[in-house]
């Protein structure tokens, strides 16, 4: 009999600790809010105030960029992606030439001569899985997350939903006419020959 | 009491129900409310990561390891980099190895704070659910501000880790123990010791220790059944061994060992162990370069090994075989949530259809994890 | 502001008795209509702020340039009320159709019913009974044959597991709300509300207001078994079993969508509102106002009744947000083995208190 | 127990169905698939070895010409030591006692590796399928396995679009 009034007894007390914790909550939700009304307050990025202070904030995972003017043509991104999203064509050229018809620089940012022309290089955003394995081999250090340390080069952008799948499959090589392609290859079989 | 046995009928509960963690197909017969087989079906999310690994290099399978167990990737990341260092014969240094149990525990935390959040959405009570995301939320901040990434990580490399930590990371970190450690008085004030709470899961669904281990049950799960058993402890790996914590087990405080309420608390229980550790390594933790031990090329020796860690949700085993090629030649993963599930049948036979999805809901699956 | 007092009106215009009837009723009705979609679309928006604020939210928000639901996001409930008018009503392929049809209406008549009889002053009530207390007790229970009929009707086993505990919670929990609704009336001596409510004017001690609830230590324990039983009697949480979401995914309306699920939603808000109205004219004085002597008239009288229904649908609020749901043979023990015996050991209470002290 | 101990034991015990296997590490104990169940049962009641916890159980391809293999993690909960027992089954026939009686976990570790290699356990109560669906082809993690080209009408993709999605 003691132990069915000590259960309505500890029902009551327990419940009216919860509802009390409920109830302040309630009455300090202007200290304790959480909620950022997005479209209107977006998070400041990189300084994110997360109730610490942001200053240097050296890494982001957002999305891919290729700074097509310094890529050589490698294709170490493209093996070091685990889920294939990175598709490069190559085609081979004088080392160091420029070709102003297509747009294609010779050197690199960084001094290195280029051997190829890049016909191709796409990204499929929608395929990636933002693991950041493409970034770390890149000897010219051309393809990178945006944001953060590359906000430099690039600024960050993490709002990059698309209406349609294609969009999201990103182009970043010069746009080759099949003419200009067809050049390219006969100058390459020359350089063969 | 006789038992008036009725028709069976035959319920569904998912592949898509608020209460499933996921889809889950469980396949219910019951007689009225009572509940007397239950047949799950798993495959939903099967990708079949382990077809994948054979396919791919050594460090490209860590990103996949993240996906398996989407809620405790740094954990997941942590199995296999043990798993690979130990078959290469490496040691990555002192520092890596600090950051990595840092990493760790502090995904352990946002683990078992998911669950418990959801486990008190699973008996009814929304806002303690809330509370608990909020404060995810911030280690989930932490994550990002180390390695840009808030879910999936493949922040453990084989040898050494992405990113090294950020210059103030030891203050916030610590900022954040000193926030959190309050609010878990306040959890267990709003949630934990609530009468109705504690009414829905003492002595329901009570798992005994043999059935426990004879299932395979592990983790929190197991240590719920009174078994003091935590690879961290009784198997050292990395450098647990450095750090003091305690094991806790289930007591049966208010119904029978190894119930559901036993299974809850052990985790919130766990929640200030992991911030002890954190606590310890943060203090210890030596300066160094991560990306020294790093090894150029991934070429691990012909053999094969089969290693598990502590993953919030149990044993976490990762066997990998090499031939010496540069891709795997098998990586199984043998994941806790998997051997938690199998033994839902036998233990919510016989309670009300109410109490299967609090049983559920205790074990803390992930089905990205159980069906790989 | 009776019906009664409508129909004496109107025959001085027309003397036909059937138009007179029917033109008062429709003309007393409108005013209850409106009521109902108000308090819903008021709840509604009231219940999302009070969880969210609960939960360190801020719940629903307007902010910015374009279609937005305005500041605070009071518009919010209304873009939501249009979104269901205009949605697809779905009947499954295998339901009862016509039993599908009716259940909301049954529900909502057993809900519109009820408030009828509510006295939110002394001149406003739109239909003073003698038997007040005892038609909103009856009223209120053919809720749930609309619940039992809109589970079975959708030809699925969530919804009739939502309908079958439905009824068998509702069917329990109104035992001890009728045993506690039954101590104002010993102690007043009426079922007729208005007099119920007249009965508590005045003060007890000299310092609190004479209301019954404050009148001995019985009634007030009965007002509080009263309540969470009207609490169980709305299907909120921690009693919300038919409609568990983590269980029976939507329970008894799992199958309705659009306008018939607006009308359950309608229906509850106005559940909880003739609840709360019954539980403040039985034990909080009505539209008695709480400082006696002071601010009594009749549009005062308004003002006291409604608010203290407002404050009782958000202690409802409060329980929701707040506690975990019971289990089915846990809520019949609570209803069975807690409140009942201490309901009848009240009117027991109550009958010596009031032979002895008066 | 150390591992070279408990393959001692077993072998004082079985004898021949323990196999001499020179290129295996010295965690691991070839035996016979035929007489696993008689050991397994051994492992598990005997008090010295005591065996209470199946840790996981690998189904490994070794390639074309290497045989299917079944790698069985055993701990004990009692000793605090583990074993790995290997078998060696037929790529064409692969069958092998099942012990989801002893260790309840068994079925649904043998559940899985069936689904993923096709190895058969004999004696099992419930072998189906667990991940893949009932009637899917084919056994995925096997070297050799081609996926099966069309799944109740849904065509399963093969190589990758060039152009990605379309």
């Amino acid at each position: 009999m003691s132990r069915y009034f000590s259960n309505i007894y500890d029902t009551v007390n327990t419940l009216w600790t919860g509802m009390q914790i409920t109830f302040r909550h309630m009455i300090n939700i202007r200290k304790d809010n959480v909620t950022l009304q997005y479209p209107e307050e977006r998070w400041p990025r990189p300084e994110r105030n997360i109730g610490f202070n942001h200053e240097d904030y050296n890494v982001i995972r957002s999305r891919l960029h290729v700074d097509i003017d310094d890529c050589i043509g490698c294709y170490r991104c493209e093996r070091a992606c685990p889920v294939d999203c990175i598709k490069i064509e190559t085609i081979k050229s004088d080392r160091g030439e420029d070709l102003p018809k297509v747009k294609h620089t010779g050197v690199t940012s960084n001094g290195t001569k280029k051997g190829f022309v890049v016909s191709r290089f796409t990204i499929d955003m929608s395929e990636c899985c933002y693991c950041n394995l493409c970034t770390y081999p890149c000897p010219e250090e051309c393809i990178f997350m945006v944001g953060g340390p590359n906000s430099s080069k690039h600024p960050i952008d993490y709002e990059f939903s698309e209406v349609d799948r294609k969009d999201l499959i990103y182009q970043f090589a010069k746009k080759l006419t099949p003419n200009q392609k067809d050049s390219l290859t006969k100058v390459d079989e020359k350089v063969e020959a | 009491m006789g038992v008036v046995q009725g028709d069976q009928m035959v319920l569904n509960i998912g592949p898509q129900h608020p209460s499933t963690h996921g889809v889950l197909r469980l396949e219910v017969t019951t007689d009225g409310e009572i509940v007397s087989k239950i047949t799950p079906h798993l495959g939903y999310l099967h990708r079949c990561f382990e077809k994948h690994a054979e396919n791919v290099t050594y460090e490209q399978v860590i990103p996949f390891t993240d996906r398996c167990d989407y809620l405790a990737s740094m954990n997941s990341n942590f199995g296999y980099v043990v798993a690979m260092e130990e078959l290469m014969g490496i040691e990555s240094c002192e520092r890596v190895q600090y950051i990595r149990v840092i990493m760790a525990e502090l995904n352990r935390i946002a683990s078992h704070l998911l669950a418990l959040g959801v486990y008190g959405l699973d008996i009814g009570a929304f806002t303690p659910f809330l509370y608990m995301l909020r404060d995810r939320e911030r280690i989930l901040d932490m994550f990002e501000y180390t390695c840009g990434a808030r879910l999936l990580y493949n922040y453990m490399w084989i040898g050494g880790v992405s990113h090294d930590l950020p210059k103030d990371f030891e203050k916030i970190c610590i900022e954040f123990l000193d926030y959190f450690e309050p609010q878990i008085d306040e959890y267990n004030n709003l949630l934990t010791y609530n009468k109705i709470f504690i009414e829905r899961t003492a002595d329901v669904g009570v798992i005994p220790a043999d059935v426990a281990i004879s299932y395979g049950v592990s983790g929190p799960n197991l240590r719920g059944s009174g078994v003091k058993w935590d690879v961290r402890k009784d198997e050292p790996y990395s450098i647990y061994d450095r750090f003091e914590f305690d094991v806790p087990t289930g007591t049966g405080e208010f119904g029978t060992l190894g119930d559901c309420f036993d299974r809850y608390w052990v985790r919130m229980l766990e929640v200030t162990e992991s911030v002890k550790i954190i606590r310890q390594a943060l203090k210890d933790i030596p300066q160094g370069d991560v990306f020294e031990t790093m090894p150029k090329k991934i070429r691990p020796p012909v053999g094969s090994i089969y290693r598990r860690t502590e993953s919030p949700r149990g044993d976490l085993g990762y066997y990998i075989v090499s031939d010496g090629k540069p891709s795997p030649t098998r990586v199984k993963m043998r994941s806790p949530a998997f051997t938690a599930l199998s033994c839902l049948d036998e233990v919510s036979s016989g309670w009300m259809i109410s109490d299967v999805l609090a049983i559920l809901g205790s074990l803390d699956i992930v089905l990205g994890e159980i069906d790989r | 502001m009776t019906v009664d007092y409508l129909i004496e009106w109107f025959s001085g215009l027309i003397n036909i008795p059937v138009i007179t009837f029917l033109l008062a009723v429709t003309i007393a009705g409108i005013p209850l209509f409106v009521l109902m979609a108000l308090n819903a679309t008021i709840a509604v928006y009231v219940e999302r702020k009070v969880s969210a604020f609960m939960m360190d939210r801020i719940g629903p928000m307007g902010q910015g340039p374009g279609l937005h639901a305005g500041k605070w996001g009071i518009l919010q409930t209304i873009a939501d009320a249009v979104k269901l008018l205009i949605k697809e009503d779905t009947i499954p392929a295998s339901a009862d159709k016509l039993l599908f049809k009716m259940a909301p209406f049954i529900i909502f008549i057993g809900a519109f019913l009820g408030i009828a009889a509510l006295p939110f002053s002394s001149v406003i009530q739109v239909v003073d009974f003698n038997v007040g207390v005892f038609y909103i007790i009856a009223v209120g229970s053919v809720g749930v044959i609309g619940i039992v009929m809109a589970g079975w009707a959708s030809n699925n086993k969530w919804s009739l597991y939502g309908a079958m505990r439905s009824a068998a919670q509702i069917i329990s929990y109104e035992i001890p709300a009728g045993l506690s609704i039954i101590i104002p009336i010993m102690m007043s001596g009426t079922m007729n509300l208005q007099s119920l409510i007249e009965f508590q004017s005045g003060t007890v001690w000299g310092i609190l207001p004479n209301w019954i609830i404050f009148n001995n230590p019985f009634s007030f324990l009965a007002f509080f078994i009263f309540f969470i039983s009207a609490v169980a009697e709305t299907n909120r949480t921690p009693f919300d079993i038919p409609e568990a979401e983590s269980e029976l995914v939507a329970g008894w309306m799992t199958e309705y969508s659009g306008f018939r699920w607006a009308v359950f939603f309608l229906s509850e808000y106005a559940n909880m509102f003739v609840v709360s109205g019954l539980a403040a004219a039985g034990f909080l004085g009505g539209w008695q106002s709480p400082i006696p002597g002071l601010f009594n008239s009749p549009i005062w009288g308004l003002f006291w009744f409604t608010g203290k229904i407002i404050f009782l649908i958000f202690v409802m609020m409060w329980f929701r947000w707040t506690f975990p749901r019971l289990r089915v043979d846990q809520l019949m023990h609570v209803c069975w083995k807690v409140f009942i015996p201490i309901a009848m050991l009240n009117i027991f209470g109550v009958g010596i208190w009031k032979l002895i002290i008066g | 127990m150390t591992s070279i101990e408990i393959k001692e034991a077993l072998k004082n015990q079985f004898g021949k169905s323990v196999m001499e296997n020179d290129e295996l590490p010295e965690n691991q104990v070839e035996v016979k698939g035929e007489e696993w169940l008689d050991i397994a049962t051994f492992m598990k009641n005997d008090p010295k070895l005591s065996f209470d916890q199946l840790e996981c159980i690998t189904g490994i391809d070794t390639g074309e010409e290497g045989p299917l293999q079944s790698h069985y993690n055993l701990h004990s909960m009692e000793h605090r030591h583990k074993i790995e027992i290997v078998i060696n089954h037929d790529k064409n026939e692969p069958k092998v006692p099942s012990i989801e009686k002893l260790w309840r976990i068994g079925d649904w570790f043998e559940r899985e590796t069936y689904d993923m290699f096709g190895i058969e356990y004999i004696g099992h109560r419930d072998l189906r399928r667990i991940l893949c669906p009932d009637d899917w082809e084919g056994w995925p993690l096997r070297k050799d396995y081609e996926p099966q080209e069309s799944f109740h009408g849904i065509v399963v993709p093969k190589i990758k679009e060039e152009e990605g999605w379309e």
